[in-house]
């Protein structure tokens, strides 16, 4: 009888082996997967949106009109709010702080997540003790609201809003990325390389980092989305940065005016959903493309 | 008998960690955080060093740090998680008046996604890429990326503004009470909008969770010994599909727990609903330390219980895990 | 054939001598690939008398596998039957409905797997898919089809050298020779007349594949089985089989009686597969390799597969298909086939 | 074949040489839950004299790749020495580890995994030779692959993918040898590649040893195979040898009755006839091993003494040594 | 003890600005607030139309539903300044005298009162039929108990009373307050908050008198008894009909729980409520005054928007630039945009609602960015190249209208070529930021300025502890003091205009809007304001006179 096969744990989003990608088959995972070209089409409507947003929003956001709480019409697609203020152009230029804070966290929780779990993976030993409990804990301690008694009691501004949010979602990049590195520790070709005499941060550099990082990008991906949605609620908590006009921002204020004004609510509403779906989209592409056991089963 | 055990207590030890971990992160943020509950209680009055002194006497705040830590964490090894600054209640009272009402809220959203999502994804699952599967998984990223409030202000737009269905705060009717029966109904009426939304941002993550196991499940290896055996694609799926498949499920059941708290907090602001999430923001916004401190370890230990709890599940429904 | 063993219908069965169990003819299989269709089984041919136990050799990528599953009718999404028939005690598998087609399996034709760690489920008691593969092909229902079920997996566990308790185990207690002797014992449930194992002994230490391999042996004698071995050692063929067939890129080029294959291949693809392999007698020496790799198999060459990597071959070979030729019980497709009074 | 090291095995140092090895996992920490460890390793003495080409074989489990991978230091022993030319090597670590692995190197089982699918041949060909800081790099690397049969023209700006299993498997060798090591361990080169393509790569090692003198350890569980490559075989069960003997004579006569089983064992395609079961059950698990010798529970000759005591190598004849109370003898040999 | 005089303001600023923030901050779900009701009588007839007043004949019964923001932290209505707390207390306590809704001192529990000519013996009379819900008499020992309880608490209202010297009971029904000092705002401030009666016979004995069981149960001497409650769900009074002024002709109040302003003022429009204390923001007043069976009654309060400038950042030691800023806000706009015209915009420098305290000629400079530019470019501020002439930041609290106040604070300045960047902080952290570090160059700030204009000296003294912008004028100073404690009216208005001069002259602070009181009700809610049997119209969620129409 074997006592040690029953030690694996089969958890939904556990990498089961590192992958290795060729662009082309990468691209045509991704192509097939039919939620990442929907994601990609989004975003980059999206992100065309922040772009140009100077040329295509017809105020300011913060300037006054002279119309209080117009409801959607010529002048005002999507109507005005209750200062006055276009709904319209709040919803293009909210395009920019959305994706900027959803980047921007992401980004922190992926480097820190990557270089934590890759060395944790790796390492091994005392050093994976200590840095995968490290994980587990703060896996396990309920983020919104440690964001939330951060953000309350410290401040809102957006930069701090992006560094907490990108500080309190690492752990999940770490433990992919250590899941990631405790089985590319054990591949054939890293082993090679020790034996070769490479130096250890070489190695994590140049094969564990480089293959392990896709299942962290596509969570990243999905971070983003996260950290879209977390400021949106810490906005609707009256938490946002009062010096940007972020979507939450604009949902919190405009919900003064409910239930009359309700396109105060609605259109930032909708460009949430559509911004974070394209992220999730994009992710689910992204797994899609680097599950090939998945994906020759079609999921 | 003993690996499990031994497990259990290796588990128990890894929440007590956890546990320990948010106790001083808890007390560090909140000290280090700028204002103080005396501030607050005694208002801006700078100069009025005396009240100050009484009150900052009164709750222990004139001690050094570690002494109050070390006070604090005695009186919770005895159970006790001190008493609120502002309601001057014992925490663990307010607590627990509170805590059901959450617990009816997020109990009741997370089984009907539960169900709600596993039905769907089965559905989806079994009919991988076809236009049902893609109407489906476009509902479930909708309904993925939007924001509780959100849906929850929508539907009160809906449901209890334009159309007057449905009540659009509260638990129950205060102005005539109920009871029995009929203060359940009430409740039940009161519930609709709250629990459908936290319900239906909450089904997506069990409806991929589940189509993506069923399509994973259907392509192992002992599918197709089934089928070479000759048994109906309908027995496969009932006896043996579904059960492989539910587990990743039951697991997202336990991680989501923290997931299902935040978003209540939230819904439970939207819909006036009396339950631990207002507490919490009440607690913060007054700095009452001990209640922002209880709170923030009771949901915390509830989150790592529940992680426990699913783990505990998840071995006994899969033969596979020993806790070696 | 002991009473013990026998499946409660089988003694009904007519013997059916000259009928061939398995009729294999122009079997053509094809795959979908990134790069285009795959030709993985071009123009089969195989009979399988009841009795036989023909073993099926080939490299990886010959086609070996997808023979199998093109007879069991488990090709899996993206392949299929572009051409030829194949005919179960008569009956042509390719044109079943898949209803009837399910009646089939398992009653008349099984099958045992490679992956044996993966063939049951992991969450259900091996006694499990003994009761519901049981219940697939019989009339009864409840209690009563459970303890049938339950008596045969018992008979078929010791006859494959396990102890019956297994049937109350978990497949990950098993280990992986344990599990690959129930997965016989699963084939064996319906008393099938042919019984196919792919791979069957792969995965396994070269202790317990003797093991499995001489009960499987034994199988074959005591259940009458017709057997269709496959697998890429021809150690393991020349141990369980009376006939080899020899296939290559999709191609059968060389069939007939295993020892006479083996002592005197005449195509060369035999011949240099079989001197490829070590030996634990005799001489010591280099080994040798076949030079080359397998032709691209979504655009098949005109002439003889083999052609490319073929020390013999000529301008002919690759202007068309080879010539195949019968003597003496043995089959060769080869343009210039060695010893050519082998077949004598 | 020559066999070379053979006829000087008394008069040369040996290349490595192994005492008391053993690597035990997992040491049952918790307090609950006291497992037994697991001793993949469990006391094994080898030596390999320079140029010689050893085997080690056994079924999977028996602890052949895990001594593999602590001879080359992948890992630590947890108890016993290794010695690299007379000098201990079982605590290097860091810089001088990296030192010396310019002297002894690996071959993996894996052809399609050896190589980093990111980089192409020529960054991996070049790596060991940075690591080691070796010049003349483009001269070094077209001498190995012209060896190997992988003309650099055509292969060095290659991706792994882009390479066959045979291929993949001598541009690995080739890359091995780049340094020169004085020691290889080759474990299990060959499994993974069909039969037909299986010879290219053996016999580019061989011809390896017989220009440079490398000494190989080559692991694999192919009896056959062992006895056409190897010198000298060493036969593994459970974390220790129990016979060792040069190839030709160990794979004729064999002393250990686990030894005669193996070969017995051996579908032969010359036999005809399904191989008979030399040995009834499975081994037992190295986390549960007891008193005596470690084969007695299944040894069809095992007596009172066989499960009380355990056997040690000792000589049979010379160079050949077994680990049996009741060795057969050459002439009962059928 | 010059200080203790100016204690009793302190407290009733403190309890007041207290409200106000929680009203800023209400959509936290936090213990938003009411902070206009209570406190600010001011019924005003511009509202107009409201059916708070006597229509028809009061019927008797049923239950009325109140919308709170927050639960009451304690029913000791005396010691802490609490929001919600004090909607109930009015309905279920007494105090010795009230203020009417134009903040003039009218009798409560006392029914008469003297002051004697040096205005240092108070005597009182009270209403011998007052009983505590359990049937004791309300007696004179129940007042000196809970004068004392206070101060040895350092209850709510420990530094109003500060200024008693000592408390006589010649009969059970007569309480002779003595004074130190004259004390000019002592019978305002007893009139005001945190100073309730308590049963002197419940909370005697137990060592707390917070964690007395009475201040779990509260009994007191109101035209409403204490039911039950339930954490974030309800309050629940039953009628007294015992009460001394008569019972009420409601059956029951149930304070709901709904920290929400939105989801309350749609509670209110689905009849869910009938009265929300939960104060709606402003643009959905807009809305509610159309909405149909809801009832908008806006009145005047004394609370104001102003905004500080920190006198300690060198720029705004230049009076030129504190007048740049005064000249580039457009109050108006402030009023019409973020206010939604709810309210006035603040001309002087004390409230209007305390009319005879206010000085109308003491006007904030008008808007006019044009003087305002050249204000700055002559105080050495010229506009950069990228148009910009100085980087400021602005304090403000975390809360819907506090930010559309400044959103709009911000534009103007704007305008005038002053960038500022908002910092959004909690209440805790506003108060460590700008009232102990006074690390801040602009904020935000309102508050209750009554009812007594002795108010002025804590925000504007130099020692007062809302100054926190460091303004410092001892002839300011001086004039305050001398205002404290004289008894005469018409004295003491003069030094007060002569202050106000002064503040407009030195503008520490430019004056932004006028505050007002909003109640919502159904208009099935008749007797809420302006009715004339009324008792205690400050703070004036009592109910003691209210009733429901079918």
């Amino acid at each position: 009888m074997r006592a040690d096969t029953g030690r694996h744990r089969r958890r939904p989003g556990d990498p089961g082996r590192a992958t290795d990608l060729e662009l082309r088959t990468f691209w045509r995972g991704y192509v097939e997967s039919r939620s990442g070209p929907i994601g990609l089409a989004l975003l980059a409507a999206v992100a065309l949106v922040a772009a140009l947003a100077p040329v295509l929003a017809p105020v300011r956001p913060e300037a006054f009109t002279d119309a209080l709480l117009a409801p959607p019409g010529p002048g005002h697609p999507f109507g005005t709010d209750h200062l006055g203020r276009d709904i319209f152009s709040g919803v293009v230029y909210g395009t920019r702080i959305s994706l900027l804070l959803g980047v921007v966290s992401a980004a922190i929780s992926a480097v820190v997540g990557t270089v934590v779990g890759a060395v944790a993976g790796y390492a091994g030993g005392w050093i994976d003790e200590i840095l995968s409990r490290l994980i587990d804990v703060f896996l396990m301690i309920p983020v919104f609201f440690l964001v939330l008694v951060v953000i309350m009691l410290f401040g809102n501004s957006l930069p701090y809003v992006m560094t907490v949010i990108g500080l309190t979602i690492w752990p999940a990049n770490a433990r992919l990325m250590r899941a990631q590195a405790l089985s590319l520790r054990e591949r054939t070709f890293v082993r090679a390389a020790v034996a070769l005499g490479e130096a250890h941060g070489r190695i994590l550099a140049r094969h564990i980092i480089p293959h392990g990082i896709y299942p962290v990008v596509a969570n990243t991906t999905l971070q983003v989305a996260g950290a879209i949605l977390t400021e949106a609620g810490l906005s609707f908590l009256g938490l946002g940065d009062p010096n940007v006009v972020s979507w939450g921002r604009m949902i919190y204020e405009g919900r003064v005016s409910m239930p009359h004004g309700w396109w105060t609510t609605l259109f930032p509403g909708l460009a949430i959903v559509v911004t974070v779906m394209a992220f999730y989209l994009i992710g689910d592409g992204l797994n899609h493309a680097l599950n090939p056991q998945a994906r020759e089963r079609g999921a | 008998m003993w690996t499990t055990l031994g497990y259990l207590a290796r588990r128990c030890g890894a929440l007590l960690l956890t546990l320990a971990v948010v106790v001083v992160l808890n007390f560090v943020l909140v000290r280090a955080a700028p204002g103080d509950p005396v501030r607050i209680l005694a208002g801006m009055d700078q100069p009025s060093p005396e009240m100050v002194e009484a009150l900052t006497r009164r709750y222990g705040l004139d001690q050094p740090l570690a002494v109050q830590f070390w006070a604090y964490v005695r009186s919770l090894l005895q159970g006790d998680l001190g008493r609120s600054i502002t309601f001057e209640r014992p925490v663990s009272q307010l607590i627990a008046q509170t805590v059901g009402p959450t617990l009816l809220l997020t109990l009741t959203a997370t089984l009907l996604a539960f169900a709600l999502g596993v039905a769907l994804g089965t559905v989806s699952g079994t009919r991988p890429r076809s236009r049902l599967d893609a109407l489906l998984s476009l509902a479930a990223y909708l309904l993925y990326a939007m924001p509780p409030f959100w849906l929850g202000m929508m539907g009160m737009l809906v449901f209890a503004s334009w159309l007057g269905w449905l009540p659009t705060s509260g638990m129950y009717d205060v102005r005539s009470p109920q009871t029995g029966l009929a203060h359940w109904l009430d409740v039940a009426h009161h519930l609709v909008l709250p629990a459908a939304t936290l319900a239906l941002v909450q089904m997506p993550v069990f409806y991929r969770v589940t189509r993506a196991s069923v399509v994973q499940v259907l392509g192992d290896d002992f599918v197709t010994t089934l089928r070479a055996a000759g048994l109906r694609p309908g027995t496969i799926f009932r006896r043996y599909v579904l059960k492989n498949a539910l587990l990743p499920s039951v697991t997202m059941l336990g991680l989501q727990l923290g997931y299902v708290l935040a978003g209540a907090a939230l819904v439970e602001v939207v819909f006036s609903w009396p339950g631990m999430g207002r507490l919490t923001l009440n607690a913060i916004y007054r700095r009452d330390f001990p209640l922002v401190m209880g709170i923030y370890l009771v949901v915390s230990a509830a989150v790592a219980v529940g992680a426990l709890i699913t783990d505990l599940v998840y071995g006994w429904l899969d033969p596979r895990i020993r806790y070696g | 054939m002991t009473r013990d063993l026998a499946a409660p219908e089988a003694g009904g069965r007519p013997p059916a001598a000259a009928e061939p169990v398995l009729e294999i003819r122009g079997l053509r299989v094809s795959y979908d690939a990134p790069t285009g269709r795959v030709q993985a089984v071009a123009g089969l041919d195989l009979v399988l008398r009841p009795g036989d136990s023909v073993g099926l050799v080939g490299e990886s990528g010959s086609g070996k596998s997808t023979v199998a599953l093109a007879v069991m009718g488990l090709l899996p999404a993206g392949g299929r039957v572009d051409a030829g028939q194949v005919r179960l005690l008569g009956r042509d598998l390719t044109t079943l409905p898949e209803h009837e087609l399910r009646a089939v399996r398992w009653r008349q034709a099984a099958m045992v797997f490679q992956k044996a760690m993966s063939a049951f489920s992991p969450v259900h008691r091996l006694a499990d898919h003994f009761v519901d593969v049981w219940r697939a092909h019989r009339p009864e229902r409840g209690r009563r089809a459970r303890s049938l079920a339950l008596e045969r997996a018992r008979v078929l566990l010791e006859a494959v050298g396990l102890r019956p308790d297994a049937l109350w185990a978990y497949p990950h207690t098993l280990s992986g020779g344990m599990l690959q002797r129930a997965l016989i014992a699963l084939a064996l449930v319906h008393q099938p007349r042919l019984l196919i194992l792919d791979e069957a002994t792969t995965a396994l230490d070269v202790v317990t594949q003797a093991q499995v391999l001489s009960e499987v042996a034994r199988l074959q004698r005591e259940f009458d089985l017709t057997t269709l071995v496959i697998s890429h050692d021809i150690g393991v063929v020349a141990a369980l089989c009376r006939r080899v067939a020899v296939l290559y890129a999709g191609h059968l080029v060389e069939e007939g009686p295993v020892q006479q294959v083996l002592e005197a291949p005449r195509h060369p693809y035999t011949a240099a597969l079989v001197r490829a392999f070590p030996r634990l007698r005799g001489p010591r020496r280099r080994l040798e390799s076949i030079p080359g790799t397998l032709p691209d198999l979504t655009r098949p060459p005109q002439g003889c597969v083999f052609a490319d990597r073929c020390p013999r071959a000529a301008g002919a070979c690759r202007e068309g298909p080879p010539p195949v030729e019968h003597s003496g019980g043995r089959m060769v497709r080869c343009r210039f086939p060695l010893g050519g009074d082998a077949g004598a | 074949m020559p066999d070379v090291a053979r006829q000087h095995d008394g008069a040369r140092q040996p290349l490595i040489e192994a005492r008391g090895l053993h690597r035990w996992y997992g040491s049952g920490r918790s307090l609950l839950a006291r497992r037994p460890p697991l001793r993949a390793v469990d006391g094994v003495d080898l030596v390999v004299y320079p140029g010689e080409i050893v085997g080690l074989i056994g079924e999977s489990g028996c602890g052949k790749s895990t001594l593999g991978r602590l001879l080359v230091r992948l890992e630590a022993p947890t108890a016993g020495t290794i010695a690299f030319a007379g000098r201990d090597i079982t605590h290097l670590r860091g810089r001088r580890l990296r030192a010396l692995r310019r002297q002894i190197q690996v071959i993996f089982q894996n052809p399609f995994e050896t190589f980093d699918p990111r980089y192409r041949l020529r960054q991996a060909l070049y790596d060991p030779l940075r690591i080691h800081g070796l010049p003349d790099a483009e001269r070094r690397i077209a001498e190995v692959m012209e060896r190997a049969g992988l003309p650099v023209d055509r292969y060095l700006d290659r991706y792994p993918r882009e390479l066959s299993g045979g291929q993949l498997q001598r541009a690995a060798i080739a890359r091995a040898m780049l340094v020169e090591p004085r020691f290889v361990v080759a474990d299990e080169p060959v499994s993974m590649l069909d039969v037909s393509v299986r010879a290219e790569v053996l016999n580019f090692l061989l011809d390896l040893r017989a220009q440079r003198q490398t000494a190989f350890l080559f692991i694999t569980h192919d009896l056959a195979l062992a006895r056409h490559v190897c010198d000298r075989i060493a036969v593994m069960y459970l974390g220790r040898i129990v016979e060792e003997g040069p190839a030709e004579l160990l794979t004729s006569a064999p002393r250990h009755p686990y030894t005669r089983a193996l070969l017995a064992s051996v579908p032969d395609p010359d036999a005809g006839t399904a191989a008979s079961p030399a040995l009834r059950g499975e081994p037992p698990s190295p986390a549960a091993l007891g008193t005596g010798c470690r084969f007695a529970g299944r040894c069809p000759l095992a007596s009172e003494a066989c499960r009380r005591v355990e056997p040690v190598l000792e000589p049979a004849a010379p160079g050949h040594r077994v680990a049996c109370h009741f060795p057969w003898e050459e002439q009962r040999t059928p | 003890m010059m200080r203790w005089k100016h204690r009793a303001p302190v407290m009733v600023l403190v309890l007041a600005l207290a409200l106000l923030l929680a009203a800023g901050c209400g959509r936290q779900a936090s213990d938003a607030p009411g902070a206009p009701q209570d406190g600010s009588t001011g019924q005003e007839q511009a509202g107009g139309e409201t059916g708070g007043g006597a229509a028809g004949e009061p019927q008797r019964g049923g239950t009325l539903v109140v919308a709170l923001p927050a639960n009451p932290m304690t029913y000791n209505p005396n010691a802490r300044p609490d929001d919600a707390g004090i909607m109930i207390f009015q309905n279920l306590f007494n105090k010795l005298v009230t203020l009417d809704d134009q903040y003039q001192v009218i009798p409560d529990l006392a029914d008469d009162w003297h002051i004697s000519e040096d205005g240092l013996t108070y005597t009182f009379y009270l209403h011998p039929e007052a009983r505590w819900h359990d049937g004791q008499p309300v007696t004179s020992a129940d007042v000196k108990w809970t004068y004392e309880a206070i101060l040895a608490n350092q209850g709510l209202a420990a530094g109003s009373l500060a200024v008693i010297d000592a408390i006589e009971t010649p009969d059970d029904h007569t309480v002779v307050l003595r004074l130190k000092e004259p004390n000019a705002p002592l019978l305002y401030n007893l009139a005001w908050a945190g100073v309730y009666i308590m049963p002197k016979h419940l909370y005697e004995g137990s060592e707390d008198w917070l964690s007395s069981e009475a201040a779990q149960q509260p009994v007191g001497s109101g035209p409403f008894r204490f039911d039950s409650a339930r954490l974030d769900e309800h309050v629940t009074l039953v009628a007294n009909p015992d009460y001394f002024r008569g019972a009420p002709y409601l059956d029951r109040l149930v304070y709901t729980i709904v920290p929400d302003p939105q989801t309350a003022a749609q509670a209110l429009m689905n009849g869910e409520v009938d009265v929300s204390i939960t104060r709606p923001s402003l643009t959905q007043l807009v809305t509610l005054r159309t909405a149909p069976g809801v009832v908008v009654d806006i009145a005047p309060m004394p609370n104001r928007y102003y905004v500080p400038m920190n006198h300690a950042r060198e720029v705004f030691q230049d009076l030129r630039v504190r007048q740049a800023v005064a000249h580039a806000i457009n109050r108006g706009e402030v009023l019409d945009r973020a206010l939604q015209g709810i309210g006035a915009a603040a001309e002087g420098f004390y409230t209007p609602a305390i009319a005879w305290a206010y000085n109308p000629d003491a006007v904030a400079p008008a808007y006019d960015p044009a003087r305002a530019e050249a204000l700055l470019d002559e105080a050495g501020y010229p506009r950069g190249a990228d148009g910009t002439r100085m980087r400021l930041t602005m304090t403000i609290f975390s809360g819907g209208e506090w930010a559309d106040v400044a959103a709009v604070l911000v534009e103007n300045l704007r305008a005038v070529g002053i960038e500022v960047e908002l910092v959004q902080l909690d209440e805790g952290a506003w108060i460590q930021r700008t009232v102990v570090d006074r690390d801040f160059d602009l904020t935000l700030l309102a508050g209750m300025q009554g009812p007594d204009p002795d108010q002025l000296r804590l925000r504007f003294g130099s020692m007062g502890p809302l100054n926190m912008m460091g303004y410092a004028n001892p002839e300011f100073d001086d004039l305050l003091a001398r205002a404290a404690a004289v008894t005469d009216q018409d004295q003491r208005r003069d030094l007060y205009f002569r202050a106000q001069e002064i503040l407009a002259a030195d503008l520490p602070f430019v004056p932004v809007a006028e505050f007002v009181a909003v109640h919502l009700y159904r208009d099935a809610v008749h007797g809420l304001a302006h009715h004339p049997e009324q008792v205690g119209s400050v703070p004036q969620w009592g109910f003691h006179r209210a009733w429901l129409a079918d």
